[in-house]
């Protein structure tokens, strides 16, 4: 794909397009990433197809600076061992790569996310009789408190963005102002929410997650209607740049659309 | 000491012990999995890092009584069914759970591997897993103050993990992704490796790990043994076998139909334990 | 980051840093020890776990303020003169020394590079170190109520480490017995790798520990660096020139016009340092 | 060497040569062994060469099963490694091997050795202003913790066999009954020290070593006069089988003597 012609129109992207795109673009070149699979996989793959050739992944199954030719389905596939720089034990990548703080951005999924960035990947209601049993903790609560950063992936609507989370998997901005410092995490937690619909940022002073920027075509107002609590919006709301032909290209030929 | 699998479940694996059945992925020991459900093992608690759908199946057979996990779902495409039904339903019986992360878990294996009862980690502050989970308590470092998080050693009662290959006198080899399979090995006092061949002579590979023949109790061959997962060198991942696992595992009557056929079943593909001398097998599943 | 020898100790080694130097036996980074004595630095902290006769060279130099280690020995020969001097009777001047064994350092290495503040280990209980050496503390295992000892982390300013291979971009390849050095490596602000040669791309070999270009601040290509160690795969252990040591490093001024001769001087054999561009040098050791 | 008559007469054995061989035969095949440098190695190397084939010898650089044709100068030869069934990184040959109580005997040197077995190996004299310094701890303390039992090689004399060591580098029976139990030290301790005039084993009520066995041509008395406390004797005191003309022509070839 080199002619200008064959690349796909900014037009035709949909939410989860933006969405990836957008994420992508958070990643900077020559920075290390946390890279779980799904959402989070693709925009690293993305990224560093384009803008980022020197974005190191990191996978927690112990491969380190993988660079996967297609997109894993899994978090240990042997596409992953067979690319990376190296290929460690799972304790090593956690204790000598994540805790010992050498990995710059965490991508995270959440089930649910709440006003302070706080993630729920447990269970949703009561623990002990859940309406929804999810997967658990897995990498999630150290590659919150450890990286340098986090960014969240995840679609927006009022089930998944709540007032609190019903379980605290992983923590974000806990209860507002100086509770990461408190606990000792030593990472600056969650930096960028990015969903189907825009981008949510802590505000400095609060921690409260703010809306600081909508996706082409979406409104702040349908985004509060996506949010389980009175979201607040930056008074300098943006609009998210669309995506542009070439990463739209290269998106699709990694999730094999189009 | 080499042994057919159905001979070393046989031998290895008893009711009600804790059994850490590893693999991040990539040579997950799938085929032990179906015959410990063939030997209608119960109250077993099962460990491990990533429960996927070979515990699904354990537990949907009713093997289990407890689950200590860090992530139990199937990877790359969504929920494990037969864990959520046991979880929210209790069927067909009642899964208790002890959840840690994936940090907290793989120390807790190093600590089992290394004759330590607890392990020392910056993790679970502020998260709702302390209060939920026994095994997370507080330590402080004695020369900063600093608090950190402990867990106890993990020290399974039986390990099995799937390799690619041992040698005849037990020594085992892996590659590519190794996860946390040396420490749980090592952690547990009986271990169990099923293996893709057996061979003459283990020529060194890059990225290898060897557990020698004196931490391991029985290696059995399983050729296809971690199928759908993938045994690196060996064969691929059978990403379509994950995804159609979730249509089966959704239903219960699927899901015994699908036990009885393929597991309990005379049929079965490459990944068909080897048969043992003098129709034990049969004697072990009635 | 690719640096002549001279300048990364340059740029790397300050007056009155914490610098660990390790290998065990093997990949030992003798040269670089050599150039640290020419650059005149002083007031080290040097730490190893097995100080051998490049500690005794630099001790004898006068580098050193205080020597952290488990065993100071010349490996299979005897004793280290000039550490004995050292500590003996000052000469040239006083060396304070922090001991442990090498289960401890290895895992205050471990600590430091997993980012912990501490590490535990059942070791030193009943030995005369636990009064010796403040570094070692019990600590209580919160779920058993066993005591345990506690050893806080180790993290030098700089580590120096020898290895056999690393590429243009900085990732180090070294294989063989690997030792302590990717602890020792990860624990450190700062890290030096001498290498034999540096090549386009690292084969893959078996055994092998990769350190990524990230965590290397720069490397040297020093050939022979490691003599008269060994580097696996390119030269054997001088054994001779171990033996050798103990009568040279018996008296001081014999020591000292070895010292002359060998590491000031211009002659040098296999292992003298690649020479900095615009007579760098000079300056450095002026 | 095949033909019988090329074998050396025991009676050419050396005072070193019966030490060697009498700690050989103290190793069981197919157990496990922590090798140190020196004597012990060449003690293991002799045994793996005789009567235990299997002897899985570990040496603290972190090869295990090493099965060196020649004797290694330092524990870390490269034919170490190259003949070992794993190299594993110094960390785990520590926590994962020693620690974890995988290793069935350790062997140990020692400048002073005490009624007690307890060993000095860091200073002769004051430590702060030592008549000699030695090289202090390396793996010593955790062997003698937690190996299933500690095997002692050391040449006998009232200077290294003392009634107290100057520093307490590696616990042997403490001060007597119990005290390894309360120091929480899991294996059996020094079970024999094996010298260059007789061997030596603790009194199964008070610890204290006693002499048990005298090589061929020593008298008690002589093994008394090279000890530094009143040493006790068995009342069956054993005379030590000299060595085979066959353990005696292994040894010379490891050795390089005759």
């Amino acid at each position: 794909m080199t002619a200008t012609e064959s690349l796909p129109s900014p037009a035709t992207a949909d939410a989860d397009e933006v969405m990836t795109v957008t994420a992508a673009r958070a990643l900077a070149d020559g920075t290390s990433c946390f890279v779980g699979i799904g959402l989070p996989s693709t925009a690293a793959n993305l990224a560093r197809r384009t803008h980022a050739p020197r974005l190191w992944m990191v996978y927690e199954s112990g491969t380190l600076g993988a660079s996967p030719s297609t997109l894993p389905l899994s978090i240990g596939d042997g596409e992953l061992a067979e690319t990376a720089d190296s290929v460690v034990p799972v304790t090593e990548v956690f204790n000598y790569w994540l805790q010992a703080g050498r990995i710059d951005t965490g991508f995270l999924g959440a089930a649910q996310i709440d006003r302070f960035g706080n993630i729920n990947t447990t269970a949703i209601g009561d623990y002990d009789a859940p309406a929804v049993r999810l997967p658990g903790a897995g990498g999630a609560p150290e590659i919150a408190a450890s990286c340098g950063r986090v960014i969240v992936i995840v679609r927006q609507s009022p089930r998944t963005f709540v007032e609190r989370v019903d379980f605290t998997t992983s923590v974000g901005h806990g209860g507002g102002p100086g509770d990461r410092e408190r606990l000792g995490l030593r990472g600056a937690g969650p930096v960028r929410v990015i969903t189907d619909l825009g981008v949510l940022e802590p505000d400095p002073a609060t921690r409260e997650l703010v809306l600081t920027s909508v996706h082409p075509g979406i409104t702040a107002e349908r985004a509060r209607e996506a949010t389980g609590w009175d979201l607040a919006v930056a008074p300098d709301l943006a609009t998210t740049p669309a995506p542009e032909p070439r990463e739209l290209a290269v998106l699709r030929s990694l999730t094999g659309r189009g | 000491m080499i042994l057919p699998l159905d001979r070393a479940v046989a031998e290895l694996v008893r009711d009600g012990d804790t059994v850490a059945m590893e693999g991040f992925t990539h040579l997950i020991p799938v085929e032990a999995g179906h015959e410990v459900i063939r030997q209608g093992r119960r109250d077993l608690t099962l460990v491990r890092m990533t429960p996927d759908i070979v515990y699904d199946r354990m537990i949907g057979a009713g093997c289990a009584r407890k689950l200590v996990f860090s992530w139990g779902g199937n990877p790359g495409v969504g929920s494990l069914h037969r864990f959520r039904d046991a979880v929210g339903n209790g069927w067909p019986r009642p899964l208790e759970l002890e959840e840690h992360s994936h940090a907290g878990m793989a120390n807790r294996y190093a600590a089992g591997a290394a004759g330590l009862p607890f392990a020392v980690l910056r993790g679970y502050a502020g998260t709702d897993l302390v209060g939920r989970t026994p095994t997370i308590k507080p330590i402080t470092c004695p020369f900063t103050g600093e608090e950190l998080a402990a867990v106890p050693a993990l020290n399974p009662d039986v390990a099995i993990v799937h390799a690619q290959r041992a040698d005849r006198a037990g020594n085992v080899q892996m590659w590519g992704i190794t996860g946390v399979q040396k420490e749980a090995v090592l952690a547990a006092d009986r271990a169990l490796v099923t293996v893709e061949e057996v061979v003459d002579e283990l020529e060194p590979v890059p990225g290898q790990v060897v557990l020698p023949s004196r931490v391991v109790t029985a290696v059995s061959p399983v050729p296809g043994g971690a199928r759908p997962s993938y045994a690196h060198g060996y064969y691929v991942r059978d990403n379509d076998a994950y995804r159609a696992w979730d249509a089966v595992s959704r239903d219960r009557d699927r899901f015994t139909a699908w036990l009885d056929a393929e597991v309990f079943g005379a049929g079965g593909g490459p990944g068909t334990p080897v048969a043992a001398p003098g129709g034990e097998r049969e004697e072990q599943t009635a």
